[in-house]
């Protein structure tokens, strides 16, 4: 599908945000869920995905850092230009198991799908976001709980050690969401088990086609006899935290 | 009236255009994108005696113009695919070619005699997969092997034989006359190249496999020598692929000699890559007033 | 103090970079847009022992993220390369590297015997060419016969001997044991993979010669797969090419396993790039604290 | 070098006019020169060689069609983008050849470095142009004579018919310049050597470097022994007509 991009700006160094109309997606996307952006470079074969961030009537917002030269190409693009995007792909969060309280916890870039997800529970959720050093998006969620590693602003430390500090005072939620980096996810999966809440993690996989077929996006998810790979893609990209297994 | 139809092996395909085998999952998939009876004929994902669990991700990786990827023939196996994933498949009404790997010999004719007798239009021999220890490249790298599995699954088969060709080999031509000497009834080529990838800044190669397949753009100029190549020597039609995108690729493998063409890494870039490709060649038919499609098979003029 | 100085086959270049035979003329042509004494090394055009006019034009196609070339090893012959493209070049601090071609093996002999006691760093015997006839691939496509050339040419050289392989066979590791035992000082990989491009307009292969050498980041994944096996299987030292445009590139081949690089389409798209490439691994080795270059040959964790 | 694009506009159906300033070019070029044009797509590495068509203060202007999936890419370029172009390349016209009078015969594309040419020699040339059916360029020059294949404008039929006629009644000149399609140029040969004229051409071939390294942009030329091969961004891409072998 073509969109037309309305604005792609910075919010923080090397990290935009991106707003483009997309009448389709807007209407059928759920938090978690992601869209996959091909690059105008013939060079660059593969689409890049990116989970959707928000959606708000027909637009459909993405926040991502440069990493590559895909991202560095996406972030020269420019209020009227087109990009070429499908979507929505994926599972996403499962907000039905939320009755009362659900923790939302973000690391990073994790933060992105967060904030449609917990504008969708609304005031059923309690937000931990951990930040290196410089905030983004933390205005447009309500009441977050901001940690950064630096100590610039909220918690000094680790997000998963304001989430621990949080459920030792009040250790009860449905589910714990999460999504960043691995080395959080696993920590959220420990403290999740450790209380007995249930928990949702968001993963990331290198990925061709984004819709299932291809079978490169592999995770390994339990099984009755053992493990099999399961896709990121279509699969996921959110799984109960009980079933992955992390490897190294 | 503008005739797109060809034959291969025996199999009546409406076009030329069939899918790369492995890029288009079991079809379904695509279903959502695309109108699969459109389609000359899909071509499944290999498939193994027992399920395989491929290798660990990552497993693809972006290069210049093309993709590397080391899925290494992850498939729920043979009974689990008649059981699941044909029924789905023969809703359609479109050739249904299966790719089939194996370890050993005697695992490609099992996989064979399971599907002899099912609504399938062909056996594509997959003896060049590159991502597998076993079977694979190895069988497809020494024309003496060629001939030696072709001949084995060729008398175990009741269904015309595709044998896939290998790229990575000093000589095409021997391994295409080689397969044509078992008794191939037509050729798929190229699979992939042996490729790598490194990520300099963490010194590490960027599939967890090492190496792995190279598709895409970047290997057409080589599939169609390759194509181009094995035409003129052999008389078994060829089913031409790597790299094509679009209608006017498609029209490049078929002047050079192919009579029908597989798409592949393109389903990867656009889920409707199928049938831009057909919607393409057609255009080309009609620009240049062309009344078959057979007319422009190997009609390079060189 | 960074590091750069490598040593290949007894050749001490101040860095890993040279040019790629073919790309950079006699050098001389970029002058004007390099400072020539800041390479590694300069590999010159391939030199056979009689004027060669090369195949006619178009000599070039466009591919995805490369360039096929049939040029077809056009050359001034040795005696008028000694006589007038020589002299300019040794007026700069730079080891020179003559790739040496010939249509027979004592054609490729006579070439190195009018050069040996010239002020030249090395010869590199190219076996590997795709756009000739005789010679060339030819040679470089059977393990016997590279060994054979080897050993008859190192026989006859009184300087460092470097085999430049072909990419286009089944096996690259028996390509590079089978120099080695024809007594090879250093290995160049990889020559152009063979491949050919089609207009479907005109429906004519664009390159009058029909085939010709695929080059240039398309190539990349294929030669650093090529890089890290030989290097894994042989101990004599590697320039590494093929597709290489930035300085991250040439330490991916690094990585690999290649002591040196030479940079050869990238010539052709920026002649400042063997500069850009010098640029590139310096940056890299500041950024990552590495205080000699040959600290990352063959650093790959894998 | 790189150079910032003033303007890129349609001029006719498929054909575009840009202007870059660039100083080292203007200050160097001279007419049947060219420039090397790199794309801004990872996946097409080559370059693409344009005639300098005229050099104004401190700006250069190219003329070109849209051929392939190159000249696409360029001509969608807009004021204010950058450019990465080499040059002035390549060895042009001899105008030193021009005492009292030359023809300067251009079709198609091939009119482009003619505009620049024609400027040069000012009131010592006659021009005559060729078009297909839509004209271009042809107010920029002085008085030219035109002929379109269709008979639109100026004469009906080639503009070598249009050459032979004036040559009939006015048959003296120091040299003839010519830019266009094969089949032109060896017609305006033939015409030259009838009338004893010397004539310079212009050739195309598929370039590499543009810088006389690679080799691959070879032509024929006649020698004492036969013939050899030259390349036509170094050696030419003007050489005279004598001295040039058409092929085919
Ligand atoms: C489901 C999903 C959702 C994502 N959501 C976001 C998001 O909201 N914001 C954000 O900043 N990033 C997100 N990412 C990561 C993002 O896709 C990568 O950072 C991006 O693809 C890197 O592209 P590049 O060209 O800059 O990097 P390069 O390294 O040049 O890319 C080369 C190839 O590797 C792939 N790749 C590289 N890093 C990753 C990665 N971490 N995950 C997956 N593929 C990768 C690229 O897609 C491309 O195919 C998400 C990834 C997945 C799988
Ligand atoms: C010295 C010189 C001056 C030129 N001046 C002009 C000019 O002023 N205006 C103009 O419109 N065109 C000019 N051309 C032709 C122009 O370079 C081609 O039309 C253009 O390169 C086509 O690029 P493409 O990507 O659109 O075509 P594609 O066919 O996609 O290009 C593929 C490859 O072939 C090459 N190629 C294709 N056609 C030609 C051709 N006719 N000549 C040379 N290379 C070609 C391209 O450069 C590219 O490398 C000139 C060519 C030369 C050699
Ligand atoms: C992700 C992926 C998976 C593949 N799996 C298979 C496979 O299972 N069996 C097979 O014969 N070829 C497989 N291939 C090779 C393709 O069928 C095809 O031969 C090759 O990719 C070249 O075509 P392309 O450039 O259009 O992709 C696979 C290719 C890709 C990219
Ligand atoms: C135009 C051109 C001419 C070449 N001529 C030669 C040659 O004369 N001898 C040789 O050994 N290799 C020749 N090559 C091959 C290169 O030296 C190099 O091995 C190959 O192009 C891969 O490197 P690259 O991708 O950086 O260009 C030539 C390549 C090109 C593009
Ligand atoms: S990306 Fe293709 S199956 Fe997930
Ligand atoms: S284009 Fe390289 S020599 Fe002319």
């Amino acid at each position: 599908m073509k969109s037309s991009i309305l604005f792609n700006r910075l919010l923080a160094p090397g990290i935009y945000q991106m707003a483009f109309s997309c009448a389709d997606i807007a209407r059928s996307a759920s938090p978690g869920q992601f869209v996959h952006i091909k690059l105008n470079d013939s060079g660059h074969i593969l689409r890049r995905p990116f989970s959707i961030s928000n959606i708000i009537g027909d637009i459909v917002y993405i926040v991502y850092q440069v990493r590559g030269s895909g991202t560095l190409i996406i972030s020269r693009l420019k209020s009227g230009d087109e990009i070429d995007v499908i979507g929505p792909l994926g599972r996403g969060f499962d907000i039905s198991r939320t009755k009362n309280r659900a923790l939302i916890v973000g690391g990073g870039l994790g933060i992105a799908p967060l904030l449609y997800l917990s504008r969708m529970l609304s005031n059923k959720s309690e937000v931990f976001l951990g930040y290196k050093d410089h905030l983004f998006l933390v205005e447009e969620f309500e009441h977050p709980i901001v940690s950064t590693e630096t100590g610039i602003s909220g918690y000094r430390g680790f997000v998963t050690d304001a989430l621990k500090e949080y459920l030792e005072s009040s250790p009860m939620a449905d589910i714990i969401y999460a999504c960043g980096p691995v080395g959080m996810l696993k920590a959220v999966k420990s403290i999740s088990q450790h209380y007995g809440i249930p928990c949702q993690v968001s993963l990331e996989e290198r990925m061709g086609c984004g819709i299932g077929a291809c079978l490169v996006c592999s995770c390994k998810i339990k099984a009755e006899d053992g493990w099999h790979y399961m896709r990121v893609c279509a699969d996921g990209p959110v799984f109960m935290a009980d079933e992955v297994i992390f490897d190294d | 009236m503008i005739d797109m139809e060809v034959e291969i092996a025996g199999i009546k395909m409406k076009n030329p255009v069939t899918t790369a085998s492995g890029t288009f999952g079991h079809g379904v998939e695509y279903a959502k994108y695309v109108d699969l009876n459109r389609l000359g004929a899909i071509t499944v994902k290999a498939i193994t005696l027992e399920p395989r669990e491929g290798n660990p991700p990552p497993r693809i990786a972006e290069t210049p113009s093309g993709i590397l990827n080391s899925v290494g023939l992850q498939n729920p196996g043979v009974d689990t695919f008649i059981r699941e994933d044909l029924p789905e498949l023969i809703k359609y009404q479109v050739p249904i070619i299966v790719n089939v790997a194996g370890n050993t010999i005697e695992e490609y004719c099992q996989v064979v005699e399971k599907l002899n007798d099912l609504p399938i239009a062909a056996f594509e021999l997959n003896i060049s997969c590159p991502n597998v220890k076993h079977g694979g490249m190895a069988f497809g790298s020494d024309p003496h092997m060629i001939e030696k599995v072709t001949k084995k699954v060729k008398n175990r088969s009741k269904k015309p034989l595709i044998v896939k060709l290998s790229p990575n080999v000093t000589s095409i031509v021997d391994s295409a006359i080689a397969a044509c000497d078992g008794g191939a009834d037509a050729l798929s080529l190229i699979n992939t190249l042996l490729g790598m990838a490194i990520d300099a800044e963490s010194r590490k190669p960027i599939l967890k496999n090492i190496t792995g397949g190279l598709s895409g753009p970047a290997i057409k100029p080589i599939a169609l020598r390759m194509v181009y190549e094995v035409h003129k020597a052999v008389n078994i039609p060829i089913i031409g692929m790597g790299g094509i995108m679009t209608g006017i690729d498609a029209i490049e493998f078929m002047l050079a000699g192919a009579t029908a063409v597989a798409v592949g890494t393109a389903n990867l870039v656009n889920p409707t890559a199928v049938i831009d490709v057909i919607d393409g060649i057609y255009d080309y038919m009609q620009r240049h007033d062309i009344k078959s499609i057979k007319d422009i098979v190997g009609a390079l003029s060189a």
